[in-house]
């Protein structure tokens, strides 16, 4: 058992969270909902202390913990560091609408902390299992979060879709895992690597084209998508903005981990799969989204979309592309976040409001949040001098590169037509006449749609490269 | 001294232009006229200078254009032929001026007039002075926009407007012929002025250069094109029809630009560049006819019209005809004189139509004139004197004539030499210039018959009101009555007689006299490959015959045609008064045919107007709108919408749809990977 | 055909799986068929892992099979739980009515 | 005179500092200082514009003429393997200095009469004219593109909240259309980079792309250049954009935003791919007649004042696409001739019309008619333009023509025959405005008290005016400064490209 | 034949047959409570089945687990949401030929797939935790579980954790207006709670 405890202080955020999880559980269910704000704060708090904790062990060597179950490199402690703090964003900005909307319970923040703790081992998966038990930890959490808003029909429509789209999906996965287990002799991925190198069979390769079916569902790919508008729209806004974050980046930091690790040399088949899957998320994403009022359920296509345009780095297969893969990755997030942020703020005096419509004329009743919004929607169009463009720019890097010319130059025709929606939110906000305001948003959100605005400005310049140093570094922990 | 020639009308222009409402209409017509006549009588000077004590002068102002290989200068070229032209522009300019005082002494915008006029004349003397096509260039569609500015001086009529518009365009696609003739010159030369293009010409001769569907001789498409330039500018067959209507302007304006100056720059440019038409039979036949035409076309029109101003708009067309008649058979000499002499006659018609127009209260129309020679028998005297020279009244074989008489006649004999030269055209130039000249003499007298004779047609008060034209009108007037009686007289030896190898010294290629041709004989037999050049041509006419001896009855046709032509006009419009008009009414084909100019506007209109207009809207509806816009962002946008509607579609709501949606995708996959990799493999 | 290898019992997983498939979306009538179907295709995943534990003489496909159980009766546990919450909100179950969001 | 350290980075960020220092200010103030920041955000704007202009005479004046290479550089890496990377030669300059020297006339357009949302209309501005330097500044190609498409942000603002009456899809068609054509090209650059192995231009100038590589990275580069420039058949955002855009929008776009694509095509696709620049001329030269012919017809049946300038516009871009494209020293000055004065005549022309839209809040052609009663002092400037539009020698208007239809003429005279046709239909359309609108008598009753120009509008002209006629006459002025460049650019083709021989 | 080798055939086809008729059964009863029931028998069937793999630890959590609690949870929930089972089955045709379709190219994919297994010499080197012949399962798996797989228990038990909180968290439902029993306020009451003395005086009355 020393050996054991001795791999627990290795994983001290993980340990940290589980252990605040069932604290407040106990502290929770003693207190009643008195105490969800106060959870709610700890929460975060732990959150952030384990992402500042983690950070401390950026140094290290990479490690593989608890017999090769886990590892523990930068990638992960990348992937980790940007959940963590997803995470705690996420909770920050849906304290208030929670409350307003009198929905807030102390599992809230629990079942947010388990979630993240799932991605967190997702994320550090060395073995099929754990990548398992990873996922359906966060998804079974996902599934509840979905359906928090108990009295609501869409949410808890949103929270059944979700979910049993989201089985069928484990299904898939797992039935991949089976495949891949029975042709390769074992459930961890060194293992999986020696066999796929000395013998692709054709059930590794329909294993892996499973497997990554049950994870397109996670990432959103198209066509494992269909759940995402519905639940994006009917689940609470702060969920959505949670399943927008930290989940997207979770999945695919594991299939970028699952593909270039393992399957490093099955590339020619899985590159296809991938292809596919972005061409088909980017054209249903950028295409999709045009007809939407709903903000929320555009915000869905548009992860869509992004989720298609990252494949596009992964599909590169090289170093390059994985680095693109999380440099895009994290200025999704932070834009998402910001512009959940946005979205939360849309409270008129009658309640909340989601269509886009009900945005008009927000650059004279509220300048600074139109602004913000602004920035971050021209950002996540991939307009310079914002730092979207970036992203866009190292994914074209990768892809053209790793021979993908024509998959770049599709995803760059198509980034146009994303263009186009984004700018329609633009259009409203700046154009249009100012309808009904908004009532004062707590502070927090204008805040945090301020700050990851400024980090899309280019006067942020220190953010860029130094994302782009650890992505560079969080990449070669593959290669 | 040739700054202020050319410079000082510019300086007048600026001042009446630019600070007219604040000096105030009399001090700028002041200041125009003062610098006008300032640098007429430096013009004058000028032309003695350089004409007779043989001081040409090349003066660079400074660098124009430099670039790459391309390069052009501000310069003032001044050798004889330029002379000529400083004289004939600034003299009748100067005279308009002085007119105008009077014309326009009613007009409120008297200032912007003489700005106008004082621009004109800068933009003239650049053109004459120029030392490369360039700067030429420049003149040329400076005076295009004077000319412009000046048509539509009365911009509250719409006619004006139009007129206006319809001599800038026009004008215009002369000047495509004449930018494409510089661009050749420049491809073929690498260079763009006088100096170097006319020194290596005849070097070029037979050179062929690639020209849109095949290749040309470099030297036959540079003439060309250059006179597609001139016929635009000098208002030939195709694109003359700009000129008529450019009546609308203030007469003075038509005087100026419209019978002295400008329209004569075509003329000038022929015999500018005349080094490089001299080697260009082909192009020269060319100018040769359209010239002939013209002569013969614009006159037939002439014959019927009833606009007095009108009438010696197509006499001028004419005469311009005439004097490309002679340029293209290489009578270069003849055509500059034809252009000095008829400057002063024409300038005299127009300015003494302008008086009778004033005179009648701005009434044009002759059929409601006639009998008032006694009201204004000042400007009778001076329009019969202007009609004299016009047709060239002179006793062939003497010295004794009218302006008209030696500058025409030297035109229509010279065409009868050419002819017997073997210059192709040459005889036919004869007879058109003979048959011209018959209508010439009858539409001249024609005018003086219905204008000043016979019984007044028009209401009654005008005729009450009709008077003689102030004195700033009538000066004009008597200076161009002399110009009109004398400039034959005394010009013709050194224009065209004995004396003009000296007059020239290689201002413009010039055939007949011995000791030219000899100089020009060898350099063109050296380069010989353009063999049949003018100018070998000439010299051996010259050998035969000499210049100027023609048969008797080849001199002395001009003389009885145009006598003839007096005599009808008399029969219509003295003796049978209103035959004219009893015969224009009977006819159903031939005078609706000629009154309405053989119905080139129609065409034009029909064809060009409307053929762009509806090419336009062609382009912009369906081309544009439907066509780019429909196929490109509109119907790229409407697919972006209906692809979104049936992408939106697909999200049905229905979970047993989703998951449908994701074991096909499942499916598609797997089978896609099983049948892509090969199976069994391993 | 009568020497029961790997193959056979792969057949059954995959049939099973397939008709777990099928079920899904042939099911218009109930959400509840639907889990069960779900819980059909894991059983298919547990048999493929249980067979293939057997050829490789290996106990980690059994053991995945172990936790795939324990994870498939939380799932059903809160999948229930969803559905009653819907079922609270709506009144029915039938899956063609569950299309309240869309487009 | 000294030179300034870091000149170039002070005249691009300069007007981004007079904007942020707006913004700021703007942002934290409320009710009535509100109203005292829009007061005062012009003069703000225009003083930030007039340094700005300073600075880039005194660039100007520090310029080495004869010198053919970059001048004033600036380097400092960043990251990734890019470089904030400036420079300018003769053609660079020459293009930032027109865009300082037109900023502030656009200020003192838009004095007085924006009234809706001033500071931000002062802001948007400002940072559009640092981008716009920018792209003439940069020499790394990922910063050029940066600046390049970031000019679509404040430009769509522009026209979507200050335009006309269908500014949204104007707005949008710019935008889209603009940007589908950037995309393409940040693709050729993706792939230049990764060839090269840099994103340092002064490098990818020298850098010799295998020959078939060079025809895609050209597709993809003349897919942004040709819809900026407008090329026929991808100009109809322009004419939208045009009408829509508030004056002082117009006067940029089609005075700066439009050199932006005959700018690309002189400083990458002749340099960097010779070959298929050569291969693909005749494309060019067809299309560029086609535009000239084309749309010049198309404006003359316009009923919109801006629409019959946009597509006159069209038609000269065509000149410099015809200019560049001659590969040959007379051709590419007189394309970058053209394009400095098609900046100012046609920037000028749209201020001419906004001059009287100010007044009449119409641009219909027909509601005009008779203004020279009226307006003798705008009828004058009025018919300059109008004359320098249709390319009159003597004015600035001429030369770039005439330059780059001999540049045509010495590759193909079929060119310079079709492009001498814009010549006349110049005349036609220009001509035919201007004597409905200005010429004639007055008959809409509503003109009959309308003013003539005032102080503010005289002054904005005033330097436009005056450089027109001085570049007609003396053009030295611009071709001596821009000429080194441009011969060092056509020797480096000749040298570099085998298919010249 | 040989019993040894018919026997264990015999009851894989009965097994085999059994679980995949039973599965049909569940995807196309006409009542969700048969679906449930056949479901029930599927797994009696597999379970069977795991059995003649030798997998009998597993045969035996199949029923308990999945018998014992999921089926019986299904069940409950039928029962309970009260569904109306009349208006059936409609519908159900519709997409019969193309998922049928889908259902059996998968089916023949899967098949042909699994007949490709082999075991490779490089697949038993990689085994994680090799059966060794003379271990019973049960014993075998006990060994590995709380050993190698510690860490899989824990994160386990996480997820059914979830699973908790999760179904506690969207069906407890505290309603308003509902009169609930409350015991420790029923054992902490007192007498002097509950009744209050109140000297009468004579004549006056409350």
């Amino acid at each position: 058992m020393t050996s054991f405890m001795s791999n627990l202080s290795s994983i001290g955020p993980e340990v940290a969270l589980t252990v605040t999880a069932l604290l407040l559980l106990v502290g929770g269910a003693m207190r009643g909902e008195r105490a969800s704000n106060l959870i709610s704060w700890i929460s975060v708090a732990v959150l952030v202390g384990a992402a500042v904790f983690g950070l401390k062990s950026a140094g290290a060597e990479p490690a593989q913990v608890f017999g090769g179950a886990l590892i523990l490199d930068k990638l992960a402690l990348f992937a980790k560091t940007a959940i963590l703090l997803s995470a705690a964003l996420v909770l920050v900005i849906g304290a208030g609408f929670l409350q307003i909307e009198k929905i807030i319970k102390y599992e809230y923040a629990i079942l947010v902390l388990l979630a993240t703790l799932g991605m967190m081992i997702m994320v550090s998966a060395n073995d099929l299992l754990t990548l398992y038990v990873g996922l359906e930890l966060q998804s079974l959490s996902l599934y509840v979060l979905a359906a928090f808003n108990r009295s609501s029909l869409r949410a808890s429509e949103a929270g059944l879709k979700y979910f049993v789209l989201g089985a069928l999906s484990s299904g898939l996965l797992l039935y991949g895992m089976s495949m891949i287990y029975g042709f390769a002799g074992t459930t961890r991925f060194a293992g999986i690597a020696d066999a796929a190198q000395l013998d692709a069979s054709m059930g590794l390769v329909v294993g892996i084209v499973f497997v990554l079916s049950g994870l397109a569902f996670k990432i959103s790919a198209v066509p494992f998508h269909m759940w995402t508008p519905d639940v994006y729209q009917g689940a609470p806004t702060p969920v959505t903005a949670f399943f927008a974050s930290a989940p997207k980046f979770a999945a695919i930091v594991l299939i970028a981990r699952l593909l270039l690790g393992p399957f490093a040399d099955m590339m020619v088949q899985w590159q296809q799969v991938l292809v596919a899957l972005s061409v088909l998320s980017m054209t249903v994403g950028y295409f999709g989204a045009i007809m939407q009022r709903n903000i929320k359920r555009l915000m869905a296509y548009s992860s869509i979309a992004n989720m298609g345009y990252a494949m596009i780095a992964l599909a590169a297969g090289s170093q390059r592309g994985l680095e693109a893969l999380l440099l895009y990755m994290g200025l999704y997030l932070i834009t998402t976040l910001g512009m959940f942020a946005c979205i939360l703020a849309m409270r008129q005096s009658e309640g909340m409001v989601e269509n886009i419509d009900d945005l008009a004329g927000l650059s004279q009743s509220r300048p600074g949040l139109a602004f913000s919004f602004s920035m971050l929607l021209w950002s996540i169009a991939g307009l310079p001098p914002l730092a979207g463009f970036f992203g866009k720019l190292y994914i074209f890097l990768a892809a053209v590169d790793g021979g993908l010319l024509w998959l770049a130059i599709y995803g760059a025709v198509l980034s146009v037509v994303g263009a186009f929606y984004y700018l329609r939110i633009v259009k409203i906000m700046w154009f249009d006449d100012p309808g009904p305001s908004f009532v004062t948003p707590a502070f927090v959100l204008p805040l945090t749609a301020g700050v990851a605005a400024f980090f899309m400005l280019p006067g942020a310049v220190w953010l860029l490269p130094a994302l782009e140093r650890w992505a560079q570094a969080a990449s070669a922990s593959l290669f | 001294m040739y700054l202020i020639i050319v410079f000082g009308p510019l300086l007048g222009a600026l001042i009446a232009g630019l600070f007219g409402r604040i000096i105030g209409d009399r001090v700028a017509q002041l200041v125009t006229t003062g610098l006008l006549i300032l640098s007429a009588g430096l013009s004058l000077y000028a032309f003695k200078s350089v004409a007779y004590d043989g001081h040409e002068q090349l003066i660079q102002v400074f660098n124009w254009f430099s670039v790459g290989d391309f390069k052009a200068n501000w310069a003032l070229r001044v050798d004889t032929l330029t002379a000529v032209m400083l004289v004939v522009v600034t003299f009748v300019s100067c005279l308009v001026h002085i007119y105008s005082w009077g014309y326009m002494a009613e007009d409120p915008h008297k200032a912007r007039f003489f700005a106008y006029l004082s621009f004109f004349t800068f933009a003239m003397l650049m053109l004459v002075t120029a030392n490369n096509f360039l700067q030429m260039f420049f003149g040329w569609e400076g005076v295009g926009l004077a000319s412009y500015l000046l048509i539509g001086f009365w911009y509250k009529k719409p006619e004006a407007n139009a007129a206006a518009i319809k001599a800038f365009v026009t004008n215009r696609v002369g000047d495509f012929g004449f930018a494409l003739g510089i661009f050749t010159i420049f491809a073929v030369f690498g260079a763009v002025d006088f100096d170097t293009v006319f020194a290596a010409a005849p070097d070029k001769a037979g050179q062929s250069i690639p020209f849109l569907w095949m290749h040309f001789n470099a030297i036959e498409l540079i003439a060309f094109l250059l006179f597609i330039g001139a016929m635009g500018k000098s208002a030939q067959f195709f694109l003359h029809v700009w000129l008529p209507d450019a009546m609308e302007g203030p007469t003075p304006v038509s005087a100026l630009i419209h019978a002295a100056t400008m329209v004569t720059a075509g003329v000038f440019l022929v015999a500018r560049a005349a080094p490089i038409f001299d080697l260009a039979p082909h192009a020269s036949l060319f100018v040769t006819v359209i010239g002939g035409i013209t002569a013969f076309f614009a006159a037939t029109i002439g014959l019927v019209q009833n606009d007095i101003k009108r009438v010696i708009a197509y006499s001028t067309c004419s005469q311009l005809g005439y004097m490309f008649m002679a340029g293209g058979l290489g009578l270069y000499d003849a055509a500059i004189f034809h252009l000095f002499t008829h400057a002063f006659f024409k300038a005299l018609l127009f300015l003494g139509a302008g008086s009778v127009i004033i005179g009648m209260h701005h009434e044009q129309d002759m059929r409601k004139m006639g009998g008032i020679a006694k009201k204004m028998p000042l400007t009778w005297i001076a329009m019969i004197i202007g009609t004299i020279a016009l047709t060239g009244v002179g006793i062939p074989g003497t010295d004794f004539g009218f302006a008209g008489f030696f500058s025409k006649d030297a035109i229509i004999e010279g065409a009868w030499e050419a002819g017997v030269a073997g210059t192709p055209f040459g005889y036919e130039a004869f007879w058109i210039g003979v048959v011209a000249a018959l209508m010439t003499s009858f539409y001249s007298w024609r005018v003086i018959f219905m204008t000043f004779h016979g019984t007044y047609r028009g209401p009654k008060e005008v005729l009450d009101y009709a008077h003689e034209s102030p004195r700033s009108m009538l000066v004009p007037l008597a200076l161009l009555s002399a110009g009109a009686i004398f400039a034959g007289v005394v010009f013709a030896s050194d224009f065209i007689g004995d004396k003009q190898a000296d007059f020239w010294r290689g201002a413009t290629v010039i055939e007949a006299s011995a000791e030219t041709a000899q100089e020009v004989v060898p350099v063109a037999a050296e380069h010989g490959t353009a063999a049949n050049t003018h100018a070998a041509v000439a010299s051996e006419a010259a050998h035969e015959g000499g210049a100027h001896h023609v048969p008797t009855w080849v001199a002395w046709t001009p003389f009885v045609v145009t006598l003839i032509g007096f005599l009808i006009a008399w029969y219509m419009y003295i003796t049978h008064e209103g035959l004219g008009a009893r015969l224009a009414a009977n006819s159903h084909i031939v005078h609706p045919f000629l009154y309405n100019k053989w119905y080139f506007d129609e065409i034009y209109d029909f064809v060009l107007v409307r053929g762009a207009r509806k090419l336009g809207d062609l382009f912009w509806k369906t081309g544009d709108q439907r066509l780019i816009d429909g196929f490109g962002p509109n119907g790229f946008a409407a697919t972006t919408l209906a692809s979104a509607k049936r992408i939106a579609k697909l999200q049905t709501g229905f979970l047993y749809h989703y998951a449908f949606v994701m074991l096909l995708g499942l499916v598609g996959f797997v089978t896609w990977i099983l049948v892509s990799t090969p199976v069994g493999g391993h | 055909m009568m020497e029961i290898g790997l193959v056979h019992y792969l057949a059954v997983a995959a049939i099973i799986f397939s008709t777990g498939v099928f079920g899904i979306f042939v099911n218009r009538k109930n959400v509840i068929v639907i889990l069960m179907s779900v819980e059909l295709i894991l059983l298919s995943v547990n048999i493929n892992f249980v067979a293939f534990s057997t050829h490789l003489h290996d106990l980690g496909g059994q053991i995945f099979a172990l936790f795939v159980l324990t994870v498939a009766a939380a799932e059903a546990a809160v999948g229930l739980a969803i559905l009653v919450v819907y079922f609270r909100n709506r009144g029915n179950i039938a899956v063609s009515n569950i299309n309240l969001m869309k487009g | 005179m000294n030179a300034l350290p870091h000149i170039l980075s002070l005249i691009t960020f300069l007007p981004l500092v007079g904007a942020l220092i707006l913004l700021v200010f703007r942002a934290s103030a409320r009710g009535e200082d509100a109203d005292v920041i829009d007061r005062n955000a012009p003069s703000v704007a225009l003083a930030t514009s007039l340094i700005t202009f300073g600075l880039s005479i005194w660039a100007l004046m520090d310029f080495n003429m004869a010198d053919p290479g970059f001048q004033f550089v600036e380097k400092a890496s960043w990251f990734g393997g890019m470089s904030y990377h400036l420079g300018v030669d003769g053609i660079s300059l020459s293009l930032i200095v027109l865009t300082t020297f037109l900023m502030p006339l656009c200020f003192i357009a838009s004095w007085g009469v924006v009234k809706k949302r001033v500071t931000e209309y002062m802001v948007a501005f400002l940072i559009l004219e640092t981008l716009m330097i920018g792209v003439f500044a940069s020499l790394d190609i990922v910063l050029f593109y940066i600046f390049f498409e970031a000019g679509l942000i404040p430009m769509f603002l522009i026209i979507g909240v200050w335009g006309g009456p269908d500014r949204v899809y104007a707005a949008f068609k710019f935008f889209l259309y603009t940007l589908l054509g950037s995309v393409l090209m940040l693709v050729a650059v993706v792939a230049m980079i990764l060839t090269a192995g840099t994103t340092d231009m002064t490098v990818l100038l020298d850098y010799q792309f295998p020959v078939g590589m060079q025809t895609w990275l050209w597709l993809g580069f003349f897919a942004s250049f040709a819809v900026k420039m407008p090329m026929w058949p991808v100009h109809t955002w322009l004419p939208d954009a045009h009408v829509q855009a508030p004056t002082a929008g117009s006067v940029i776009l089609a005075g700066v935003l439009l050199k932006m694509g005959g700018y690309g095509f002189i400083r990458f696709s002749l340099p960097m791919f010779p070959d298929a620049s050569h291969t693909f001329a005749p494309l060019i030269f067809t299309l560029s007649v086609i535009a000239i012919i084309y749309t010049s017809l198309v404006a003359f049946r316009q009923t919109d004042m801006k629409k019959l300038i946009a597509y006159s516009s069209v038609a000269h871009m065509g000149f410099v696409t015809i200019g560049i494209f001659s590969m040959n020293v007379i051709g590419v000055q007189g394309a970058m001739f053209q394009m400095i004065s098609h900046g100012i005549v046609s920037g000028a022309l749209f201020l001419i019309v906004g001059v009287i839209y100010d007044r009449m809040h119409t641009r219909e052609i027909a509601a005009y008619g008779g203004l020279v009663h009226r307006m003798p002092v705008y009828a004058t400037v009025f018919m300059l333009f109008t004359m320098a539009n249709v390319g009159l020698p003597g004015t600035s208007g001429f030369i770039g023509e005439f330059l780059t239809m001999i540049g045509g003429y010495l590759v193909n005279s079929w060119i310079a025959f079709g492009a001498a046709f814009g010549v006349i239909l110049s005349a036609v359309y220009a001509l035919t405005l201007y004597k409905r609108v200005v010429y004639g008598t007055i008959t809409n009753p509503k003109l009959n008290d309308i003013n003539d120009m005032v102080r503010r509008e005289v002054i904005t002209f005033a330097p436009l005016v005056v450089i027109t006629i001085l570049f007609g006459l003396w053009p030295s002025l611009v071709t001596d400064f821009t000429g080194p460049a441009v011969e060092a650019l056509v020797e480096h083709i000749a040298t570099i490209a085998p298919a010249m021989q | 034949m040989d019993l040894a080798v018919l026997l264990p055939a015999v009851a894989f086809y009965v097994f085999a047959g059994a679980a995949i008729a039973f599965a049909f059964g569940v995807v196309s009863a006409r009542n969700p409570v048969r679906s449930v029931l056949f479901l029930i028998m599927t797994f009696f069937s597999a379970a069977g089945l795991f059995v003649l793999m030798g997998a009998e630890f597993l045969a035996m959590i199949l029923i308990m687990v999945y018998v014992g609690a999921v089926a019986v949870l299904f069940l409950f929930v039928v029962m309970m949401l009260d569904i109306d089972f009349v208006e059936l089955r409609q519908g159900f045709a519709d997409y019969l030929p193309l998922g049928g379709l889908l259902a059996f190219i998968l089916t023949v994919e899967l098949i042909v797939l699994g007949a490709s297994w082999h075991v490779s010499t490089k697949a038993e080197g990689l085994r994680q935790a090799p059966i060794s012949g003379d271990t019973d399962n049960l014993r075998a798996i006990s060994e590995v579980l709380y050993t190698d797989y510690a860490f899989f228990i824990e994160a386990a038990g996480l997820v059914l954790l979830v699973a908790m909180i999760g179904a506690i968290v969207l069906t407890n439902f505290h309603k308003p207006g509902i009169k609930r029993q409350n015991i420790s306020a029923q054992v902490a009451r007192k007498a002097e709670d509950g009744v209050e003395l109140v000297d009468v005086k004579p004549g006056q009355g409350l």
